[in-house]
């Protein structure tokens, strides 16, 4: 029989013998000027279409929002280039008045349209009144609802009053994947609909135009600026690349096979085991971390997201039992082959937060008692992500970390260790029975839980949705997946699911504030199942105790040190009332192909952004990258 | 019956190839319901293990063994199929029949409803309808809904035989002789359609399956029934091919050609066995 | 109107003889390995200019036999033994090589077969098929051909138009006449008619008759004429042979033939016609005819003869001439009728066969 | 001719009929689906970017008033027959506000070049190699290759584009995995593009080939084989015809015409083949655009994509229909 190592081998000799493909094939541009990124909307319907500020109207990460456009604020959801935060367009960080009815911004100067137009505050203000008086907008919505009125203040320098106290007005326009662009009035103020204005081809604010891109909507090529040093990356240099191609590469496989053949320097995401064919199969290929698990960890957070609204699920007892049914170990090895950073509690392990929130936990989560009815345990079991990197050291070797604090930064550090008895324990005290090998809820229905996952669009959620429906259906409920491919979004919304693999908790990364997610869960825009509910609080999780921490933070300074603590006792009460099932990072299998480029972002050597390549953030990328061979 | 199952085993090869082959898919199949593992629990043996003595076609990246899935995979996909065929094939051959001698009135409005089915591109449909029922689109279910949807062409084709039989001198004949429609439908014609039926019904099988295979591929079914389509599913799913897990496409593409091999050989040796013309030949003017 | 050219024994006066002929339907199809013996040693010759017709009951070998002479065999029928001489070949037509034969095809050998509504492609004009069947053996161009075509349908007394139609748009009668039209076009010596009339209705049939009559004669061809029913015998054949199981049973002038039947079934099948004002029931034969796969021993008819006896059980009577050309196979018929060995050749190869 | 003309008028009643039926059914289906195309739009904004309630709730509000959804279903029914009429299948709700009709359009050449040329080429391979095959079934090379045919047909469309993508783009990658032509090229009657295209079509257009061949050579090969036990072919051979006219004239000729009604028949399938080569291989075809469609809820664009396809198809048929008695003798067009 033909064994995988042979057929790997022939693949091998195949691939040596194949022809050159160092030319882009058909492009006439310098392959060694050239970046070519995975643009992971895939095919564009409507190619031709630039304004970013219609929704849906066109592509969005086509390269459009990476290095065309720009705002006033950046924040890195890793340790940025110069710290998490940078000022973009501001020269300063938001200046709110005490009470948070007033918001300053102080523009740089010296900053060109790549027509030649200078921007100034009048862009803001337009921009700013655009919204207000168009709705459907991208940003009309959350403008008209806080705006009062703008004026400029100078030319660099305007004032938004608002309508009522915010203390976050700011982070719509700090860009974590992307925020509020500003509009160039002096095009936008010759359009009659906004709506209706295609804004091709874009006139520019990054260090990048249009150069060429396909009708079909397959590829987009943009063009450096010569003035790029008018624009604000210019800060931190010359972006290296003259040209990026932003191209739908189609699924996991052809990303690898193109990689492979070099015609892909940077893939957005991969499956993992696409992931691994790279690791072993593409020298060239390099990723966030240097080892396994080499993915990038967004800041968010996949869960097991429980539907409140639900009877069986609004005992905290039963979400503890379905939790402590859960092997982490198993579903991290399922989904991710091991390669996931596992979080017990509220926020992702990624970015800074290890350092703000999981090691003033770590203690407290040790010490942690659950009250079964007949006992008290101690669920957290701080030694399972050693266990992983323990479990995958035999296969892996030495891409296995060793030292205690890469593998917490790699595979998370601990989370709640698999105890059927104390499940058992729990469900009976929530009035739940075994009778047989099944479980029964105290309405005496069979106790069943569908997990709905997103099937091929989120291959790894689903599996992760796979093995636990499978772990708790070893225990006697009645669980299965339920693929809702495309159906997803929607039904989260109007809460038609049991539970669900996704997530509700996304945040800064970089920056401890909670408010990204965290106000949307107060529970005064909880709706009932049926009605659409707002995001992210998509478990309807009504709490008094956490509307009362929501509220604090609504009233205090985004750098506010009491944001932390704030942040710490949503954990603990989320630890306790467990409204989700905290699983792992999100993570990205962002690869690069150092064949023609390095000074790709790396955690050990340079974090200094996220490779993956549909953040507004990795414009801060290509200043960074140089060729591999000087050009000729 | 048994002589003739004899006989076409003796001395027809076609049909002796094609009864081993499902012979050997269908003793797999069976043999599902003697595996030691529940279809779809995963993570049960060693991942990516190539063929070997202990893994007869290798284990997936999600821990099964190959082999025990495919045995269901064979079994749910046989099944599929074939429903999908009976039905549809009851469905087109009365169709066929009736509109082909019906002809005027009824024949324009069976086919006005025909060539609709034909007409609606099939595939979109079956992706909508799969939005529409979500979860309640179990593989029962599909196969209902393409045996609704697969009838159409045949029963054209089968008109059309149908009318250039009509067309044909021994049927007037007949007419004048006073044999009642029905008579002549089933005496006279039915040997002319019965293998076109018995083709279509492999065919059909083929269409459905083919179909399955790739709603399943493309993630628009029940992915929890595991299917032919359902375990390709899950090796794109895994980058099997990439990541050089041939086996895991290979078996089930292996098992599900043969099956219709198999099916298609049976086919034709059954078409030779009716048709009345070979008949007229085998038993020569004696 | 008979005209007898020579004696029996001058060989050149015939147009087809054979000797012996044998052909089996061997069959190993679906485990029936069976050997049907439908023509079973016949013997026998068509002179110069005369219609010979053959008769019997339907599964007696008729069209096998014409088949054979016709060299339309196509497994799983076979010729086990004898020859086939044709006198504008004179040679055994199996012995030609099947590019010759396809040659003499037509112009020398032509057919009129049973069924002619679907003997003529459905999707192509009459003209067409003329083209398909005579053009190449006419040696003429295009339109000499078709003028020559339309001039031959006129001494048939049919309409050219019927050249540009398509035959499902003519009567059953009407193809039937192309058929002859097609298959007299090439003035063969030889033509075999298989059931030409049967399935046309009365005076249609009469119609043909008269046609096919009138041209043999016009163009001097020779043919065989099958067909079951001896009241088309009576009124176009010249000679007669009586089919039973394979085997002549008796031969002679047809006048001769009818007026005194040698053979008892030769007697039964004429005294079975029906003749007006006939009141005296027809005793019926009793029994069926032998399955050819194995026929009794002996003469095949004594199971059923009236005056069969012992010798009819086990011998085998030779096909012996007892008046002036009329040939009778019945040791009952008289005493000078010899068995003959019924002798069945020890498997031979197949000779050659045609699709 | 008289009777061909009333024949024609029925045919075309019955093509408005399956036209009408078709979209409708399609038009009902697609409102059934639970997606919202403006739930779909708020989800895409509020994944990454802001998330205050009530700036979602005032959004989808605008929403939708934009896309003029969520009104009964009846009025959407009328108002899309009028439109349709004018072949306006309003603004595409997943690019909006661009009109349905211009990114079908922009799809539309893709899929009919592909489809054509492989539908046209497969159905003259597979019958004229049946064909031969049926006639003369001894020949061992035909024998074989209708070995292989038996053996390739049955195998599943996708597996079929699958194994060849990853030989001809992985193990051997001579060819390109996707798109419709080259990066960068400015599309337009040069050299370079065309080559571009057709380079890229290669392995689409071949792999629908090696699909489609098989079963009009299985249908061919049996057709024949029946006609050759046909009198007239008989006949003919009796009569010397030669065989070469004897093939094509008798035995060929009367095969074919079923197999055109077969061609017109399988067109609808045609389509879904599709469908999935373009997802297969990424062609920027209608198929793929049908797919994303589905996915982005966007059913004005779906329901555009389906009717043009209903009504392309079944033109076809009714084409084929009213030439057929025209090229088929028998079928009197009275019936």
């Amino acid at each position: 029989m033909l064994s995988r190592r042979t057929f790997m081998w022939l693949a091998g000799t195949f691939l040596a013998t194949r022809p050159a493909f160092g030319q882009a094939p058909g492009s006439d541009l310098p392959r060694e000027q050239l970046l070519i990124l995975e643009n992971p909307e895939g095919t564009i319907k409507n190619a031709g279409w630039f304004n970013i500020w219609a929704i849906n109207a066109g592509g969005q990460t086509t390269g459009l929002h990476q290095n065309v456009m720009d705002t006033f604020w950046y924040i890195d959801p890793d340790h940025g280039i110069n710290g998490v935060w940078d000022n973009s367009l501001a020269t300063e960080k938001p200046i709110y008045n005490k009470n948070f009815t007033e918001m300053t911004v102080k523009l740089r100067s010296g900053i060109f349209w790549s027509d030649g137009v200078e921007f100034t505050a009048d862009d803001v203000v337009f921009t700013i009144e655009t919204h207000m008086k168009t709705s459907g907008l991208r940003w009309s919505a959350p403008v008209q609802v806080n705006v009062a009125a703008i004026e400029k203040k100078n030319p660099t320098e305007v004032l938004f009053k608002l309508k009522k106290p915010n203390s976050r007005f700011h982070a719509l326009f700090t860009v974590r994947w992307n925020a509020m662009w500003m509009m160039p009035k002096h095009v936008f103020e010759k359009v009659g609909d906004v709506l209706k204005f295609d804004f091709n081809p874009p006139v520019s604010l990054g260090a990048y135009t249009l150069h060429n891109f396909d009708r079909g909507g397959k590829w987009f090529i943009w063009k450096k600026r010569d003035d790029w040093h008018r624009t604000t990356v210019a800060r931190y240099g010359e972006p290296g690349p003259g040209y990026l191609a932003y191209i739908d590469p189609g699924p996991p496989e052809k990303r690898v096979i193109e990689q492979l053949n070099h015609r892909l320097d940077v893939i957005h995401d991969l499956s993992p085991e696409g992931m691994f064919t790279l690791a072993k199969d593409s020298p060239s290929s390099v990723s966030w971390f240097k080892g396994f698990p080499y993915a990038h960890p967004d800041p968010t957070l996949p869960s097991v997201i429980f539907n409140h609204r639900l009877e069986k699920f609004q005992n905290k007892d039963v979400r503890w039992a379905l939790a402590l049914l859960i092997d982490i170990k198993a579903v991290s090895m399922a989904s991710y082959r091991g390669a996931a950073t596992i979080s017990a509690i509220g926020v992702p392990p990624t970015g800074l937060y290890p350092k703000y929130y999981f090691e003033p936990m770590e203690q407290w989560l040790t010490g942690f008692e659950l009250d079964t009815g007949k006992r008290k345990i101690k669920p957290y079991d701080p030694t399972i992500g050693k266990q992983i990197a323990d479990m995958l050291r035999p296969s892996l070797k030495d891409q296995i970390p060793s030292n205690p604090v890469d593998i917490a930064a790699a595979f998370g550090r601990g989370w709640w260790k698999p105890d059927p008895e104390a499940a058992t324990e729990l469900l009976q005290r929530a009035g739940f029975t075994k009778q047989g090998e099944r479980w029964y809820q105290p309405n005496g229905q069979p106790f069943s839980v569908k997990v709905m996952v997103e099937g091929d669009l989120r291959p790894v959620m689903t599996r992760a949705g796979s093995i636990i429906a499978q772990q708790w259906r070893r225990f006697g409920i009645d669980a299965n997946i339920d693929v809702a491919q495309g159906t997803l979004l929607d039904r989260r919304g109007v809460g038609d699911f049991d539970t669900f693999i996704g997530w509700s908790v996304e945040t800064w990364g970089g920056h401890p504030d909670l408010s990204f997610f965290l106000d949307s869960w107060h529970s005064q825009f909880v709706v009932d199942v049926g009605k659409v509910q707002p995001p992210r609080n998509w478990q309807r999780w009504a709490e008094p105790r956490l509307d009362k921490i929501i509220e604090e933070i609504r009233t205090i300074d985004f750098d506010d040190p009491r944001g932390v603590e704030l942040g710490l006792a949503y954990l603990k009460l989320a630890a306790e009332e467990m409204p989700i099932i905290p699983l792992m990072a999100y993570n990205v299998f962002a690869t690069m192909d150092t064949t023609y480029w390095t000074g790709f972002p790396s955690l050990a050597t340079k974090p200094y952004t996220n490779p993956v390549s549909n953040w507004g953030n990795t414009k801060y990328m290509m200043v960074n990258l140089k060729p591999t061979k000087p050009a000729k | 019956m048994i002589a003739v199952f004899r006989d076409l085993f003796r001395y027809n090869g076609e049909f002796a190839i094609g009864f081993m082959i499902m012979m050997v898919i269908l003793g797999v199949a069976a043999t599902s319901f003697f595996s030691p593992y529940a279809p779809i629990d995963s993570y049960l043996v060693a991942m990516d293990a190539p063929p070997s003595a202990e893994y007869v076609f290798g284990t997936n990246s999600r821990g099964q063994d190959i082999f025990w899935q495919l045995t269901f995979a064979l079994r749910n996909t046989l099944a599929f199929g074939f429903i999908v065929a009976l039905i549809s094939r009851i469905l087109s051959l009365a169709i066929g029949l009736i509109s082909g001698y019906a002809g005027g009135a009824v024949d324009r409005v069976l086919m006005s409803v025909n060539d609709t089915f034909i007409v609606i591109p099939l595939f979109p449909l079956l992706v909508l309808l799969y939005f529409v029922l979500r979860d309640d689109m179990t593989w029962f279910v599909l196969a209902l809904v393409m045996a609704g949807l697969g009838w159409a062409y045949d029963a054209r084709l089968i008109r059309s035989v149908m009318i250039s039989l009509r067309t044909r001198e021994f049927t007037n004949t007949s007419v004048f002789s006073g044999m009642s429609m029905p008579r002549i439908v089933t005496q006279e014609h039915l040997p002319y359609v019965l293998p076109i039926v018995f083709s279509t019904f492999m065919n059909n099988m083929n269409w459905s399956i083919g179909l399955e295979v790739t709603l399943a591929v493309l993630g628009f079914t029940d992915v929890d029934t595991p299917t032919i389509g359902g375990m390709i599913f899950w090796a794109n799913q895994h980058s099997a091919m990439v990541s050089g897990i041939w086996w895991w496409y290979f078996f089930p593409t292996l098992f599900v050609t043969l099956t219709f091999i198999g099916l298609f050989l049976l086919s034709i040796s059954m078409n030779e066995y009716i048709d009345p013309r070979s008949r007229l030949d085998r038993m020569g003017n004696s | 109107m008979t005209q007898i050219s020579g004696s029996p024994l001058d060989e050149n006066s015939y147009v087809l003889e054979t000797r012996a002929l044998r052909a089996y339907y061997r069959m190993k199809y679906f485990g029936i390995d069976r050997e049907v013996r439908a023509v079973d040693g016949i013997s026998m010759h068509v002179r110069k200019n005369e219609i010979y017709g053959i008769a019997g009951e339907s599964s007696c070998g008729k069209t096998t036999f014409i088949k054979a002479i016709a060299a339309a065999i196509r497994p799983p029928l076979e010729i086990v033994a004898g020859h086939v001489n044709y006198n504008f070949i004179n040679n055994d037509l199996y012995a030609l090589p099947s590019k010759e034969r396809s040659a003499i095809r037509w112009r020398h050998l032509s057919y009129i077969l049973q069924g002619s509504m679907n003997v003529l492609n459905p999707v192509r004009r009459i003209h067409k098929t003329f083209e398909d069947f005579a053009f190449r053996h006419m040696h003429m161009g295009r339109s000499e051909f078709e003028q020559e075509v339309k001039r031959h349908l006129e001494r048939l007394r049919l309409p050219a138009e019927i050249l540009r139609a398509y035959p499902h748009e003519l009567s059953g009668g009407m193809r039937q006449r192309v058929c002859i039209a097609l298959a007299t076009l090439c003035k063969p010596e030889f033509i075999i008619a298989d059931e030409p009339t049967t399935a046309l209705d009365v005076v249609v049939q009469k119609d043909v008759l008269a046609m096919i009559r009138e041209t043999q004669s016009e163009f001097g061809s020779s043919m065989i004429f099958v067909t079951h029913d001896l009241a088309v015998h009576a009124n176009i054949t010249d000679r007669l042979g009586i089919m039973y199981a394979g085997r002549l049973v008796e031969e002679g002038r047809t006048a001769d033939v009818f007026s005194n039947p040698m053979h008892p079934y030769t007697a039964h099948l004429i005294a079975s016609l029906p003749r007006i004002g006939d009141i005296h029931p027809r005793n019926a034969l009793t029994g069926s005819p032998p399955s050819l796969a194995d026929p009794p021993k002996g003469c095949r008819f004594h199971p059923r003869c009236p005056l069969a006896m012992e010798i009819c059980r086990h011998e085998n009577p030779a096909l012996t001439t007892l008046a002036e050309d009329h040939r009778v196979a019945c040791f009952a018929a008289s005493a000078t009728v010899q068995p003959t060995s019924d002798e069945k050749p020890q498997h031979p190869e197949a000779l050659e066969t045609v699709r | 001719m008289r009777s061909y003309a009333i024949y024609v008028g029925k045919r075309v009643l019955q093509f408005a009929l399956v036209v009408f039926v078709g979209i409708s059914i399609t038009f009902l289906i697609t409102h059934l689906t639970p997606i919202d195309p403006v739930e779909h739009s708020v989800a895409q904004v509020s994944t990454f970017g802001f998330s205050s309630p009530e700036s979602i709730e005032l959004l989808r509000q605008s929403l939708r008033e934009l896309y003029g959804v969520g009104d009964n279903l009846w009025e959407e029914y009328l108002i899309f027959w009028q439109r349709l009429a004018r072949l306006d299948f309003g603004p595409s709700l997943s690019a909006f506000p661009t009109p349905v009709s211009e990114l079908i359009g922009r799809a539309l050449p893709w899929t009919i070049g592909l489809l054509t040329v492989s539908t046209i080429l497969s159905w003259f391979i597979g019958n004229i190699i049946g064909g031969l095959a049926g006639y003369y079934s001894r020949n061992r090379i035909l024998r074989i290759i209708g070995m292989i045919m038996m053996g390739l047909h049955p195998v599943p469309y996708y597996i079929v584009a699958f194994v060849l993508l990853i030989v001809f783009t992985f193990l051997l990658p001579i060819l390109p995995s996707s798109g419709g032509y080259a990066m960068n090229l400015a599309p337009g009657w040069t050299p370079q593009f065309l080559g571009s295209v057709l380079l890229h079509s290669i392995l689409p257009s071949v792999s629908l080939i090696l699909v489609g061949v098989g079963s009009w050579f299985m249908g061919m090969r049996a057709l024949v084989s029946n006609i050759v036990t046909d009198d007239y072919v008989t006949y003919a051979a009796l009569a010397g015809v030669p065989e070469r006219r004897l093939v094509t004239s008798y035995v060929m000729r009367n095969a074919f015409l079923p197999q055109i009604t077969g061609l017109a028949m399988s067109i609808g399938a045609i389509f879904n083949g599709a469908v999935i080569t373009e997802q297969v291989f990424g062609y920027p075809g209608i198929g793929r655009l049908l797919v994303e469609a589905v996915h982005a809820a966007d059913y004005s664009l779906v329901l555009g994509i389906t009717s043009i396809a209903i009504i392309a198809v079944s033109a076809a048929v009714f084409i084929i229909d009213i030439i057929y008695p025209l090229i088929d003798p028998r079928v009197q067009v009275t019936q």
